[in-house]
């Protein structure tokens, strides 16, 4: 028998404000005008893996459904395919929404555990930090070591086929201004940081974060 | 209620004397919590009542009323009042109601100025304080200028009784048919070959599924035997002169290529046709059937006479065909390949609008596979389907002329989408449900209607809707986001597949269907711009015709004389539309039998003594008001012509022409007031 | 203006811009009513002068603004083509554009006077032109133009008395 | 013609045949392409999750590069980098807040910008600015009897295409039609390969690259043509670990720049087809050469 389950919601479950902060978010201000048709939900093609529809987060984040949106896996399973957001009835850009959803769970480390997207997010944006470009295979690497190490064991066909077919690179591609980037990215952590402070609350930076260690 | 009592014997002439004093009554309306929420009334009130000229200042909770009405006259009478100003609402609302009030107190009714302290003030903004400072400035100009204001007389203008309906749907036939059986002269102009519009291609109408024809053709027939009423179909109007009262309007008659008075409907000429095959897709029917160059567009239209298509006729095309029609109406003659265009004028004194509205275009969204996969059908052709007199004698069938067994209506088709049009178009809800309750009783398909909120606020609507439920109709909430025809599943296999959120199932469905209909909104016509342009009329932002008060005068525009009814205004099902006919008839009628309408006196007058006679105003007039007394060597200006734009006024180099109502000296005070 | 009457404005506001209307009756005044029943909220300093048409518009109309301590003024019409008397709006364009030029001499920014064109069922901009102008008049501060024309006068008197004075002298 | 040339991370590691195949084609059409000097990596969808502030920096970099380089059209081939350069532009006009970070971090560089740079794709190039006509007499060995699904992926064409229709787009569709194949309507030509999800979540991810590969094969199509990197590894990639899942949908999934490279007659092996994990079918009229050339020992009848 399957297991009967409380499922009432409190208004302590919310929390207050969190739906306006969302909004506030560059490219999230058409939030609000949501009328719950679905399209959202109907156009994306990873919806049908979602533990709550793209609909049931713009819902959710309205109502102020903090935990429940950040640790659900919709915004991890979010592809970035847009088809949302060109197909919103209310021009809203739902994809941007997804994004800031993503940051704000990254930066609260309150991700859903044995989602290894977050971690390919963090390692993606270690790697850029430090080398200006991306070499994928290294990466994946990276990656699996990680997050899923015994998926390096069952993809080892993959990376034969990839030494085979020569697309398998070991020398990590790199920009010769490496100091002109970072400072160009501490810029942004720096004000944000500033600002931040100014209104007496602290997050991590991305470098700080990418510099713990992955749960 | 309070008042507090100003200063009457104050500094200056005008208020020196107790005979020619000027003493004014000043009242600030509450509006109950409309103003007095924002506005601190109380100290408008006092602050007026401080300055000098006014003898009377009191603030009262609904000026309007009756007993604000009558404080208003009793105070005129009682404390000698020769000037009145109210600060409450717009003056495009209530300016005429305290105007009689004034006249009622036995003073000139333009002795009096008002303050709009809602709209413009306690409406638009929440600082109490800064409000308040607002309405004082405002109530101030309005004082200094009534000072300066004058004994005017409105002038009377004759009305002409007959009247022009623009556009012959339901709306326009029954505005026409109220005012033919008043008594009144109505010219109906439709731009189609027959009356009838949208409705006429109805099958059955909601919520009482009654026949469409049946309750449309005897009005239709009624048009054309109306003594009172002169038909002209596919005819526009050309040209619009004039103003309320006396308005004169061209008529461009388009050639039918048949002399409508000969011809008797016997179609013999259709059958005679050198296309012996109908090839030509058939508006009526929404394409889905053919016709000939010469046709009658459907069988019960009216008039009943045939017209040639000069797109499509060989005659008219190339001038080299046997003329096989003419033959065949060889007893009659009523076809005629040397008619021309033909403009008539009229002349009227008020103009019905009912133009109507389009229908979306379904290609515009794509992913609903309109024009792609052919058994996606709009609401319309579907309804030309079910209709017994249809392309299919009423039979439902897909392109391949098998029968339906699974079919899915999508609602909200460019409705309710900022990206093609924001409004709800109103009557596709029930008219679906109409529609798939004939689907199924025509072929007890299984029908699902995909919905985003279920709209049945009509009356009987309702009641509607529970009888779809029953009938069996599956209700899916959810916006469709795309239909395809690849199939994941094998009973998806030559199917049309919509991908849906079930919102309230909570999941997502991928559902296989025969046959999809398209509930397409509606829209304001193509050329509505230009229709407003011609008429002198607003649209809203969406282009739909904009009446002058959204509840209180939701029939009349801004142009006086004009008026509108039906989808030309908005979106809105039969009973609507023939209640605003009523109503559109009806305020032709109060103007018609007055006789006579009051004009605002404010109109240009020029100061002879200061005219330098340099002509600049003479071109600016668009109503060629002004002309030049070459005798004299000055300006005159016929007032009965002003509409009393001022243009003129400013422009004059020696401000020799004024305006009455808007003198430069009351504004100038008007200016120096709000400044203060 | 009077004596013996309070000023209407107060201090504890500090200096508020002041920004006079002038709206045409049929297109912009009625979408400030639109304004108004649809509740859009937008700054109390503007106010609002009703003519039947912007060709109305004298431009000594606005110069009087000025002198009487607007800060900036506003003329609201109807678009081009859609004038309830036709053309009055082109009328009051081509009026505005000469304006310009004077203001200009004057020493008065032009962004302190705005042709707009806005219809009746435009309530919406009126919210945003009134909004937008009133920003603007508030980072360019006040115009003081009264005050500028007293301590013009005082310029001309005393250039009278030193030409008169050096008449004197030449006599 | 001219453009400046931002490659991206992929067209030098997974997606080098990409570039491979695109550099001659451009080059045999008289397309001048210039390498951004030191370009960084556009950041991508992943780098958007963790902080679109910097992201929008990153991007914006190599945008400022192209400002200040020879020419304002800034070609770049693949989606992900077409669509993050396109929204860090929009980000820096609607946005205040990102237009003074992206500005301040530029300062720190000395890097003056002003939203100049016009990205373009090379479709867009090619359709728009080169022509149908010109591609058409360019051919030497037309594609005929070649049966193409056409595939464009979701980003180059959501949700800021401004050179085709996002729904349908169709400027591949010509060109390819140009070379001689038969482009077959494709209805998924727009959906999600699942790309970053593959090596994430596999189960979900392949799904999505499977619906595609079995589409295109119950359509009847000999190979996928795509425009994408990304797209083009995932539909390639991973058919042993697909037809374990869900059953076999075998199909080659090409570049379109490699398949002009073959009609233009550039030598097969040039344009990185060897790099195909599921290698395409050799061409129906490979066997025998329209033109008066050797047959290349190399080419004839191999596999392609």
């Amino acid at each position: 028998m399957k297991s009967i389950k409380r499922t009432i919601k409190y208004d302590a479950d919310r929390v207050q404000g969190f739906g306006r902060e969302i909004m506030g978010v560059t490219g999230c201000e058409q939030l609000p005008s949501c009328i719950q048709c679905g399209t959202c939900s109907g156009a994306c093609p990873l919806s049908i893996y979602m533990d709550f529809s793209p609909r049931q987060v713009m819902a959710l984040v309205r109502a102020d459904f903090k935990r429940e949106v950040l640790s659900s896996n919709t915004i991890w399973l979010c592809a970035s395919c847009y088809g949302c957001t060109v197909e919103c009835p209310r021009q809203i850009r739902i994809t941007d929404i997804m994004y800031a959803l993503k940051q704000r769970a990254i930066r609260e480390g309150v991700y859903p555990k044995g989602m290894p997207i977050p971690v390919l997010a963090r390692e993606f944006t270690r790697m850029v930090l430090s080398k200006g470009r991306i070499t994928e295979t290294l990466l994946v690497m990276r990656l699996f070591l990680k997050a899923n190490w015994r998926a390096v064991l069952s993809s080892w066909r993959l990376g034969l086929g990839l030494i085979q077919t020569g697309r398998f690179v070991l020398k990590p591609e790199r920009i010769e201004r490496r100091e002109e980037l970072a400072a160009m990215l501490a810029t942004v952590s720096v004000t944000r940081h500033a600002a931040r402070a100014a209104k007496g609350r602290h997050h991590a930076t991305p470098e700080q974060l990418i510099a713990e260690e992955v749960p | 209620m309070s008042a507090s009592n100003g200063n009457g014997n104050g500094n200056g002439n005008r208020n020196g004397s107790q005979t020619g004093a000027i003493r004014i009554g000043f009242y600030v309306c509450h509006c109950g919590h409309n103003i007095g929420a924002v506005v601190d009334c109380a100290a408008v009130a006092h602050y007026v009542g401080t300055l000098p000229g006014v003898v009377l200042s009191r603030d009262y909770k609904y000026m309007c009323s009756d007993p604000g009405q009558e404080l208003i006259q009793s105070d005129i009478r009682e404390h000698r009042l020769n000037r009145v100003v109210v600060a409450s609402c717009s003056p495009l609302l209530h300016e005429h109601t305290f105007r009689t009030a004034v006249e009622r107190g036995g003073l000139n009714p333009f002795y009096f100025q008002m303050v709009n302290i809602r709209e413009h003030n306690s409406w638009v903004h929440n600082d109490r304080e800064l409000a308040t400072v607002k309405a004082k400035a405002q109530a101030r100009a309005a004082v200094e200028r009534v000072r300066y204001h004058d004994s005017l007389r409105t002038t009377r203008v004759p009305i002409q009784p007959d009247v022009l309906v623009v556009g012959g749907g339901i709306s326009g036939i029954h505005a026409a048919l109220t005012l033919g059986n008043a008594g009144k002269k109505v010219f109906l102009v439709e731009r189609e070959p027959s009356i009838g519009g949208h409705m006429a291609q109805f099958d059955k109408t909601f919520p009482t599924l009654d026949c469409a024809a049946c309750i449309l053709t005897p009005k239709m027939s009624a048009v054309r035997a109306h003594e009172n009423i002169t038909l002209w179909t596919y005819s526009e109007v050309a040209k619009v002169e004039g103003y309320v009262g006396n308005y004169t309007v061209t008529i461009r008659r388009r050639p039918r290529y048949v002399i409508e008075d000969l011809c008797v409907g016997c179609l013999e000429c259709v059958g005679k046709c050198i296309y012996k095959e109908a090839k030509f897709p058939d508006d009526f029917n929404v394409g889905l059937s053919r016709r000939k160059p010469i046709y009658i567009p459907f069988p019960q239209a009216v008039p009943q006479v045939v017209l040639i298509d000069p797109e499509r006729c060989l005659q008219v095309k190339t001038g080299k065909c046997k003329k096989t029609c003419l033959e065949a109406c060889a007893d009659r003659k009523a076809i005629d390949f040397s008619q021309q265009e033909e403009l008539v004028q009229i002349k009227v004194g008020t103009i019905i609008l009912a133009t109507g509205f389009k229908l979306f275009d379904a290609k515009r969204i794509p992913q609903y596979g309109y024009g792609l996969y052919p058994n996606v059908v709009t609401s319309l052709e579907l309804e030309r389907l079910v209709t017994s007199s249809g392309p299919t004698s009423g039979e439902i069938i897909l392109r391949d002329g098998s029968k339906p067994r699974t079919a899915g209506f999508i609602l909200c088709v460019g409705s309710r989408d900022t990206r093609t049009n924001r409004w709800c178009s109103r009557t596709c809800c029930m008219h679906s449900m109409k529609l798939a309750q004939l689907f199924k009783e025509h072929t007890q398909a299984d029908v699902t209607i995909f919905y985003m909120d279920i709209r049945a606020p009509g009356k009987g609507c309702e009641e509607f809707y529970d009888k779809s439920l029953r009938e069996g109709i599956r209700f899916v909430r959810g916006r469709v986001a795309e239909v395809t025809d690849w199939a994941l599943a094998p009973e998806e296999e030559g199917k049309l597949v919509i991908r849906v959120e079930d919102t309230l199932a909570g999941f997502v469905r991928r559902i296989p269907v025969d046959m999809i209909v398209l509930a397409v909104g509606m829209e304001p016509q193509a050329d509505s711009q230009a229709m407003r342009r011609l008429f002198n009329l607003s649209c809203s932002t969406e282009g739909w015709f904009l009446e002058k008060h959204p509840k209180l005068a939701p029939v009349s525009t801004f142009t006086d004389g004009i008026f509108i009814a039906g989808c030309c205004q908005g979106p809105k099902d039969i009973p609507d539309s023939i209640a605003q006919a009523g109503a559109a008839a009806a305020e032709c009628l109060a103007l018609i039998d007055r006789g006579y309408i009051e004009q605002e006196p404010n109109t240009a007058h020029i100061h002879e003594e200061n005219c330098s006679g340099c002509k600049s105003c003479l071109p600016l007039c668009p109503y060629t008001a002004i002309s030049f007394d070459e005798t004299v060597g000055r300006a005159r200006i016929n007032e009965a012509l002003c509409k009393g734009c001022g243009t003129c006024v400013a422009s004059c180099p020696s401000g020799a022409i004024g305006q009455h109502l808007f003198e430069d000296e009351q504004i100038f005070k008007e200016i120096e007031g709000i400044l203060a | 203006m009077n004596p013996g009457t309070e000023s209407i404005y107060s201090p504890a506001h500090g200096w508020q811009p002041r920004l006079v209307a002038f709206f045409c009756n049929w297109c912009t005044y009625t979408a400030a009513d639109l304004a108004g029943v649809s509740r859009l909220k937008y700054a109390p300093n503007i106010r609002v002068i009703r003519l039947m048409c912007s060709g109305r518009v004298d431009p000594q109309f606005i110069l009087e603004a000025f002198a009487r301590g607007a800060d900036g003024v506003l003329i609201g019409g109807c678009h081009p083509g859609d004038c309830h008397y036709v053309e009055g709006n082109y009328k009051a364009l081509r009026r505005f554009q000469l304006l310009g030029r004077l203001l200009r001499d004057l020493g008065i920014e032009e962004q302190r006077v705005r042709l707009e064109w806005i219809s009746a069922s435009e309530g919406e901009r009126v919210r945003l032109v009134v909004n937008e102008m009133v920003e603007q008049l508030r980072a360019l501060g006040p115009l003081n133009l009264p005050e500028k024309m007293e301590a013009w006068d005082r310029e001309m008197t005393a250039l009278e008395e030193t030409v008169h004075a050096e008449a004197l002298a030449a006599v | 013609m001219k453009y400046s040339y931002f490659p991206g991370c992929s067209l030098k590691g997974l997606g080098r045949a990409y570039e491979e195949s695109l550099l001659p084609v451009m080059k045999h059409l008289g397309v001048e392409l210039r390498e951004l000097q030191d370009w960084n990596c556009c950041g991508a969808t992943a780098y958007m999750s963790v902080d679109e502030e910097e992201a929008c920096v990153l991007a914006a970099r190599n945008l400022a590069r192209a400002e200040n380089h020879e020419c304002l059209d800034l070609l770049t081939p693949c989606s992900a980098c077409y669509l993050v350069l396109n929204k860090t532009q929009r980000n820096f006009r609607e946005f205040p807040s990102v237009r003074a970070s992206v500005e301040r971090a530029l300062a720190t560089a000395k890097l003056p910008y002003q939203n100049r740079v016009k990205v373009r794709h090379p479709l867009d190039v090619l359709f728009h600015d080169v022509g149908i006509e010109a591609i058409r007499q360019k051919v030497v060995r037309p594609l005929r009897g070649l049966k193409v699904a056409p595939y464009y992926g979701c980003q180059l064409v959501r949700p800021y295409s401004t050179f085709d229709e996002a729904w349908n787009p169709v400027t591949m569709d010509r060109i390819l039609e140009a070379l001689g194949v038969e482009v077959l309507p494709y209805p998924l030509k727009t959906k999600c390969c699942g790309g970053s999800l593959t090596g994430t979540v596999p189960q979900v991810g392949l799904r999505l690259s499977y619906i595609l590969l079995k589409e295109a094969v119950r359509r009847g199509a000999d190979v996928i043509a795509t425009i994408c990197p990304l797209c083009q590894f995932n539909l390639d990639a991973y058919h042993s670990q697909i037809e374990k899942m869900w059953g076999p949908a075998r199909i080659a999934t090409v570049y379109f720049t490699q398949l002009m490279g073959l009609a233009f007659g550039l030598d097969p092996r040039t344009l990185g087809l060897r790099r195909n994990f599921v290698p395409m079918k050799p061409l129906p009229e490979a066997a025998a050469p329209s033109r008066a050339e050797k047959p290349n020992p190399a080419t004839a009848g191999q596999t392609l």
